[in-house]
């Protein structure tokens, strides 16, 4: 059945809300009056009743980390422990107003310093700012750091290499920080083409972008010989963070070379992802950039008995109108205080296994893309299957949810056809990632014998495909704009 | 092994053994070895959730600044407001929180129906045909909002009311750098509401002319005068909203507004030390294919039912990569989401009460302020204004802490100055309470 | 699909727990060695992931209040609001010791004097205890006192009056209190026949247990002459609050001359009903029955500056290891305080306006039981239709659930054949009161169509119709009983 | 009109109409008109959520008794423990908490299955085969057990060991007055443990013997000396026993316990001053029909999916009415579900490890306790054990709450003894400074 919206369960003069008796005089509006609106804004007039029954009907209408698996190669969809809701509810926390002078939110800017500290040690750089809001922000952030750096020099480079296996988020952020995307193209091994890398660079490559492991979830092996090309031109070289859970514990981006690095707390750090946010990604950077963090900074000016907000003396400016996802970043930390050192590494490492068996599982099902280890995830093409059934990966993607589960990753790296993206995460067990090996099993099994059926599917879900092209034709993006 | 993975130490066996290794460390055999650490991260060990959560406990022992301990008149972006409890439980289900981007829109029909929702109620609130479904607070879309009118007109110009939040500002002129905008300012007049004669009088073109509605002093701005000034240097007007005080006010929209942006903070979600926070953006409908961030539609299933679905995708960087309207890829659906239910919890009426509330206490304040000397610097605010300080704000901010008070905000750069916000959350007691301790602090 | 027990999810040395790190030095066991188990409980073993996805998928497969109607007849099930959920955390009344010194508790001492105020107002009655965590359990309790209340008199009478129309707990309390349960039968009107009753009346009469509405939703109207009856020979009158939700504020069974009263917070004031409980049961009594009262009572003895316990004089005892339901106690008053004076009156009236109205719409539909105005309540009859389909009242309930409501109760009140017992309670809409009537009208149409069609309902619910005979020859009450 | 109902002016107004009545008091023209109330009650008016919640939270600091401030050492019967995240979100969704009995099992697939879980658990943990699905709390529990030997026996002989809960015994004491219950009593020896020959000696025949496992003051009875006694009196043998004991200790079932009841609040229920706790309820399965409450049985739907269903339904007062094994009708299914997920959470090693944890907290509390001259009266004790006092122990206590500490229980009617427990959740630290607190105090 259809939910109706709320603006369909509205009936005039019904009421949820419940304010705080006035105690307060009315005051005179007479001052204002050419302002005051002579209608009241038409949001929905529902009982408290329907607005829990609406709202809780549509949360039954969506899939969720908490009901089963989400192999969705790259958005690290792991499981969040639920101890991390307890303290994002902590009172002392929420109830805090951002702009309350340092003496009373001690607790806040200790908070902040200890991640801050966290964050550094796991990218090896040496400090970082916590307010990008999101990864993208961070990136962005992290480019107008390195625009700030040359500028600093005197120098205007006008370009940035990415490789070709990038997020678009790469490529938009570059193109935000006023530079040009420079497309780095990856080799037969999916790595970056260190020959055509140095044919590319030169004294106009402000730095370069990197994942890694990459998109494809392979480590770049040559990524000093990379980084050191860019660095040769006076270049610098930025880590995007995204499949930072391929390597917590176990190898540094700043070891590498890099000298700024994002890392979306809301992937690696278990914050959950909220049907697409709030994120958080914090910016580290190596020690001669860090003048130019967005400010402030919590800092600690008497070995840490009290902590106040420094200045970075030449910083970029803010880049969010406070201090970040608050709230996120505290759970982050919470969650990093939990796994502690050693647990950090063999979550990275457990998401590692879990990614390369379940490669090694369906390596029959599907054509592996890349045939070496793979990192957190892999990528394997659906492109005989097309060719033989005419089943897409679209199709098995969609397949996919009747079984119960997400669906990968469809369509990305662009450098490979067909392709289905899967990571699982660390927080599924062996005998999910076999029943996930043996879903796409049967899908394909199907897809042999019936591939009507499949194109048919998802059949047990709340609606089935969805005609995307009516949607982009004449957008109805209100309730007012329907006809 | 901690507790978090499931793994036993048996399975990790079996499954390297499945794959020919013999440990963990083996699969990191393509990361060169001398990248591959030996040494355990120089952090503390594990904790049990337990021990955890006391820590925070004690971080938030640590803020005396919390709504029990202390009577807050701060705002200037992020208001002290009651919450509703429906909105948070609602808010919290794991099916919202836990879930992704709905790019699987079969399994996504909860999120995507309730962004539909939501998108419809900002622009309604706005009085613009169109909003997305939110991106990362108000600054952000401010930026974007920026980014859209430069992309529209061609125009790197634009012209900033200096009454438009000062982090506002700041974060506009940080990006700035990269979309190299040239940035204007309009002073303010002696009453706080922004002098539209103020800047350059060339009239050489402009991407926009921001202003804010009310202002960060608490003015409410004369939009015609705005709108007029876009119209002379054809430029998009961009409008800075309070939503809470379009309760009250007409919405920018229909005044002129081409594009209105604003922080949702107010609309049930806690203060939360700064974020997640929700940035609001509406728009007319003929600039939908510049829109920044995401976009729920409208459309049908297989079967003919009524279905949401993410829409103009194309506009977005996973698909357009360098040529996107914009960046953004996570957003604060979460945050839109019960930012929606909150706002339906209030419903028309609900929302029209709490405005006037919150105008009627904060006329309260400045009444009874008035009376000892300290006189706003206008009368046509709404929830929040701004009173000259005898001395420096920041000392007597610091003593009203003392008192168990939070004495609004000190405007960067300006320590002569307090701008006080009043929600329907002070009661008229700690209203009376603050003025006569304030009283007693300047005397 | 079904879902795994989570026995069957279960890995040995899995783990989901996070103890705390114990300081304490491990301690000798050589003391009690004799009595130490050599094998550890076989409790499940399961990661925190697949523990709450097992939990979640089990609530996705639960019907609830927040998903929708409910017209569960002599239940009550309301709409709970959310903020008294908020209440029932706050850490300051959850975290407390219940046998902790009056000093330490006196905000629960406060709370809990405080509601016993608003039972007494309410019901009209003098002092109360809140000790029984349930309905049942007050009518035992209200019985105990009863029969202290004759035993201090030198009587020991041996029967007690209930009418034929009474939930089962009021015959099952009578016997476990010590008495003979005697049943009055109804008139041709639905109500207590008083002659009858005058002649089952005598000095070996310990009292009467009413519900007033009863269950047929009537309100007994000859209720001074009835109690009158039990006055003379001394015997008392209990007052079964069930149905309490159709006259707060209207009417009072202290008024009505009833001396024991118990009310069911989880149905009249809202606290949630937990898939069957926890409940509350608290009972109120006349003042000359307040030292039978079970002891400790929260008293001031200073005016209301302080709290403590105080015993009653000649109290039965304790009736509960505690003082009862104490959060359920506290989400009642919050409801209450909520409410306020006039709209808990409110609430109440249009209970029995949702419950006239959707009884007229469907009049119709079934034969409406008896044809007076009903209380919060009515009862109709699907014995024409099941003479002229086969469609049995069963049969209708189950049908419900495919169209998106809870089953009305069935086959209860006895007195009525094929009876459907609808209670919509006043928060649905009358919108949704017309849903439902519409629902039963299709669910009657079918059936006269194609009652096949309905025997086979519900379809869209997670399982179908069980076998409950089955489950009933060989019970398999646990993991370890299947063969 | 309040904003809890849905209903508009003009709803009403339009019911009304439909019914042929002109108000709202009309529908009680059914009532006598001397009995309709034409005052309002004597209450104060409403209020607004916010305020509502204000006024709790003022109750709640008013209990200065919180974990976060005061450290507890109380047991008897309600014990500190650690709670996990996982099982209070998980038993706080809405399908679980809004949910009725599960009587239409077609929609309640998710309570009847966690509570066929439950039982499960409950049946292991106790050692016997079958369990049901909860009573109202450990005390209801032994009063429906001792109602199920009557039954069975046909005897109103108890024999009770005076190491039973005093509330217990007084609970049974009261509900023994319906069912003519003739209730005799065990002595305790010194070291706290009962004394099994204490009783008379006539053998005459009894419905039960009840002991506790542990006992009230800390003592692991000897249940093999119960059993003897019970085979002696033809009697069933009813333990009382602590659930997180049985992490560590042998389970009454094995030990020959016809019956096993206990308090299920250890298992993951907060405090909650008292209630809603968790009575647990576990027999030999030949008692199966006798059983109070609801048994949850698997069974199979019309499609052959296995399922769960409510059964022997003919044993409750809904059916059979005054013949009942009980007449429970509500339960405790919330908490028995939220206890079930607690003990997954735990788990096997977990439930075992914690078992430990309060073995050694009680046991290094007692040896502390002894270098100050407070020796317990047992060492065969798991959590808690009892010392005596120099003087009125409610003095003591009253000056410990002084120090921050809640100084045990003392046993009604002994003003000389504290009975002390010790969980996983006090740290060392805090046995440390107890006992540094009270060596101070007993100087």
């Amino acid at each position: 059945a259809e939910e109706p919206t709320i603006f369909e369960l509205s009936v005039p003069t019904r009421r949820s809300f419940s304010l705080r008796n006035s105690e307060v005089p009315s005051m005179d509006l007479s001052e204002i009056q050419s302002w005051v609106r002579e209608e009241a804004v038409e949001l929905p007039e529902v009982s408290e009743r329907d607005l829990v029954a609406h709202y809780t009907r549509l949360a039954s209408r969506n899939y969720s980390v908490d009901l089963g698996a989400y192999p969705l190669g790259s958005c690290t969809m792991k499981y969040n422990p639920k101890f991390a809701d307890q303290v994002a509810a902590i009172d002392g926390l929420t109830n805090v107003h951002p702009l309350t002078p340092p003496e009373a939110i001690q607790g806040w800017l200790r908070l902040l310093n200890e991640l801050e500290h966290y964050v550094c040690e796991i990218t090896g750089m040496a400090q970082a700012t916590l307010q990008p809001p999101a990864g993208a922000s961070g990136e962005l952030t992290g480019l107008l750091i390195m625009r700030a750096y040359h500028t600093s020099r005197g120098r205007k480079p006008t370009k940035v290499v990415i490789p070709d296996s990038a997020h678009g988020t790469n490529p938009a952020s570059v193109s935000l920080a006023g530079y040009e995307a420079i497309t780095v193209p990856s080799g037969p091994d999916g790595l970056v083409d260190l020959a055509k890398l140095r044919e590319l660079v030169d004294e106009d490559t402000a730095g370069i972008m990197l994942t890694n492991p990459n998109t494809l979830g392979l480590f770049e092996r040559e990524i000093r010989e990379i980084l050191d090309v860019i660095h040769s031109v006076d270049g610098l070289a930025y880590y995007d963070g995204a499949n930072l859970n391929a390597i917590v514990g176990v190898a540094r981006p700043g070891d590498m070379g890099f000298d700024i690095v994002h890392s979306n707390l809301h992937k690696t750090f278990a914050t959950p992802h909220g049907g697409g946010g709030p994120g958080a990604g914090p910016v580290a950077v190596v020690e001669h950039l860090a003048d130019f963090l967005p400010g402030p900074l919590p800092r600690s000016l008497d070995g840490g008995s009290s902590y106040t907000w420094v200045a970075p003396r030449r910083s970029i400016g803010r880049v969010h109108a406070f201090y970040g996802n608050a709230v996120v970043l505290a759970r982050a930390l919470a969650f990093m205080q939990y796994l502690g050192s050693d647990g950090l590494r063999t979550m990275s490492e457990l998401a590692v296994l879990n990614a390369n068996w379940l490669k090694a599982r369906i390596a029959d099902t599907f054509e592996v893309a890349f045939q070496q280890p793979c990192m957190h995830e892999f990528v394997v093409s659906a492109e005989r299957l097309k060719a033989e059934t005419g089943v897409r990966a679209l199709d098995v993607a969609k397949a996919l949810l009747d079984a119960g589960f997400h669906s990968p990753t469809v369509y990305f790296p662009l450098v490979v056809h067909e392709a289905l993206m899967i990571e699982p995460t660390e927080t599924e067990s062996p005998q999910t990632l076999e029943a996930i090996a043996q879903a796409l099993e049967e899908i394909v099994a199907s897809a042999r014998t019936d591939a009507e059926a499949v194109l048919a599917m998802p059949r047990n879900t709340p609606v089935r495909r969805l005609d995307e092209a009516m949607a982009a034709r004449k957008p109805i993006l209100t309730e007012d704009q329907r006809q | 092994m901690p507790s978090f993975a499931p793994h036993t130490e048996e399975e990790i066996e079996q499954m390297l053994t499945d794959l020919g290794m013999s440990s963990l460390e083996e699969l990191y055999a393509s990361i060169p070895s001398a990248l591959v650490r030996t040494e355990p991260l120089s952090l503390p060990s594990d904790l049990s959730e337990i021990e955890v959560l006391e820590q925070f406990s004690r971080f938030g022992r640590d803020n005396s600044a919390v709504r029990s301990s202390l009577v807050s008149f701060a705002g200037a972006g992020a208001y002290d407001h009651d919450l509703s409890a429906a909105a948070r439980h609602l808010g919290s289900q794991s099916a919202f929180v836990t879930a992704y981007t709905p790019y699987q829109p079969e399994v996504a029909q909860g999120v995507l129906q309730a962004l539909f929702e939501f998108q419809t109620m900002v622009a309604r609130l706005f009085g613009l045909p169109i909003a997305n479904a939110s991106l990362y607070d108000g600054a952000a879309s401010l930026v974007e909002a920026v980014n859209m009118a430069v992309g529209f007109t061609k125009q790197r110009r634009v012209i900033v009311s200096n009454g438009v939040n000062p982090s506002y500002r700041e974060a506009l002129a940080t990006f700035g750098t990269g979309t190299h905008l040239e940035i204007e300012h309009l002073d303010l007049e002696a009453d706080d509401s922004t002098n539209f004669g103020s800047g350059s009088a060339d009239h050489a073109g402009a991407a926009a002319v921001i202003v804010a509605y009310p202002n960060y002093f608490g003015a409410i701005e004369h939009l015609e005068e705005a709108r007029a000034l876009a119209d002379s240097e054809r430029a998009l007007l961009i409008v800075v909203a309070d939503p809470i005080a379009l309760g009250l006010l007409r919405s920018p929209g229909t005044l002129g507004a081409d594009i209105v942006v604003g922080e949702g903070q107010s609309l049930g979600i806690p203060l939360s030390f700064g974020g997640p926070y929700l940035g609001l953006f509406a728009a007319r409908a003929e600039y939908v294919r510049l829109m920044p961030g995401r976009l729920v539609g409208e459309t049908r299933d297989l079967e003919g039912r009524r279905s949401f679905v993410t829409t103009l995708r194309t506009r977005e960087q996973d698909i357009r990569r360098e040529k996107a309207t914009s960046n953004v890829c996570t957003n604060q659906t979460l945050m839109a989401i019960q930012a929606a239910i909150h706002m339906a919890w209030l419903g028309k009426r609900g929302f029209q009460l709490l405005a006037r509330r919150n105008y009627d206490g904060a006329h309260y304040l400045a009444s009874r302020l008035s009376e000892i000397g300290l006189v706003p610097s206008t009368r046509n605010f709404f929830r929040e204004f701004t009173v000259r300080t005898f001395g420096s704000a920041t000392d007597l901010q610091h003593r009203m802490l003392q008192h168990g008070f939070l004495a609004g905000v000190v405007p960067p750069g300006l320590d002569d100055r307090l701008v006080l916000a009043v929600t329907e959350a002070r009661t008229r007691t700690e209203i009376d309470s603050f003025v006569d301790s304030l009283a007693k602090e300047l005397r």
